[in-house]
């Protein structure tokens, strides 16, 4: 069970990286608990999360291959 | 005589005024318009703490935001009176004085086109995932804050 | 930086995507430009009484209507924050699917640019003494009357 | 003391000329009178009367070489 995860904007500059493989995590709570371990900045940024192109507000199930986002404010146009 | 067809709303670099003209042009054909609203959204040399913005990279979610911006052309369709609409949206760097942004809302009647296209404007600066890193002459940056009208 | 200089607005034959084209180029350079909105009147080919439409023969009371169209231009930018506006409306003849009115609007802020680009198009339409002659394939013809929002 | 006289749009077509000298006529109401004697179509017409250039609503004396316009509903754009 691996999910791709996506990072966008601002975030990227947190996480160096703006796209990266993750296991080990059943939803999207658990993903957020261990990115924010990792990249302790997160906790104080704003951002959506996105599990494959929808948003989400609750915690949400994950299962392989789903790709997960972190949205920071968008800022188009 | 609605035009629906899907197509692809992002586009690299800076949108440009022969773009334009030759999309206003293909639409001297549709002899059923009588309207058309055009939003162009240009980058700003604005001051930011001192500095000057010279350029914004647009960065997108792109299949999301092709969606976003597919699910925002069915509402606008199914909302208002409209003949035909196409938004562009760049990715990558474009300049100060250079345009981003391209909505065009053709209608038989204007009130359609003013109100559709002012809509539509509003809701990819609200829902497209994009963002964009203002680029300062001393090639530093500072993400782009969108506020009420900016 | 406010543009305010006084230029002529009636235009003889139809505005060409090409002119467009030259006046969005030439805003490149003001660099505190976030946003235009522009509005193009295209003559349409309605039916009217079973005859179509084929082109409108615009005539205007030329030295009124350059005095409303600089009176329109002054309220514009006494109430919004322009950063420049231009206004072309064609005289003579123009046919179905071709551009009589342009409306150009340049501000910071988007807000300004929808809410000034409308209400100045409306001004046109109730103010400017001009008159559409809607010329049908037989070359008959009828004299246009405006309903709202046509 | 003669005025200009300046017919526009669909009044044009009762009038068959769009521009003409009128003597003796010291106010709008009198011009009004003298056209719709000439031209009786114009009394079934709606149109509003400008005076060099500026619409007038009430009747308006006349001096010589005044415009006077007669302007039949807008229909620009």
């Amino acid at each position: 069970m691996e999910i791709n995860l996506l990072v966008f904007g601002q975030l990227s500059d947190i996480t160096k990286c703006s796209e990266m493989k993750i296991a080990h995590v059943n939803d999207t709570q658990q993903l957020i608990i261990k990115l924010t371990t990792q990249f302790p900045e997160l906790a104080l940024s704003k951002y959506s999360v996105a599990v494959n192109r929808k948003v989400v507000f609750e915690n949400t199930m994950l299962t392989d291959k789903d790709t997960v986002a972190l949205l920071p404010p968008f800022s188009g146009g | 005589m609605k035009e629906k067809k899907k197509h692809t709303v992002l586009v690299e670099g800076p949108i440009t005024a022969a773009f334009i003209a030759d999309s206003i042009q293909k639409h001297s054909s549709k002899t059923n318009i009588g309207a058309h609203d055009i939003f162009l959204g240009q980058v700003r040399n604005d001051l930011i703490s001192g500095k000057t913005v010279v350029a914004i990279e647009y960065s997108a979610y792109s299949e999301m935001a092709e969606e976003k911006f597919h699910a925002i052309r069915e509402a606008a369709f199914a909302k208002y009176n409209l003949v035909c609409m196409h938004i562009y949206h760049s990715t990558g760097m474009v300049k100060a004085g250079e345009i981003c942004l391209f909505v065009f809302v053709s209608t038989k009647h204007r009130k359609d086109a003013f109100d559709a296209c002012r809509e539509i404007t509003e809701q990819i600066k609200a829902l497209a995932p994009v963002w964009g890193k203002e680029i300062f002459e001393d090639e530093t940056y500072t993400w782009k804050e969108l506020n009420n009208g900016n």
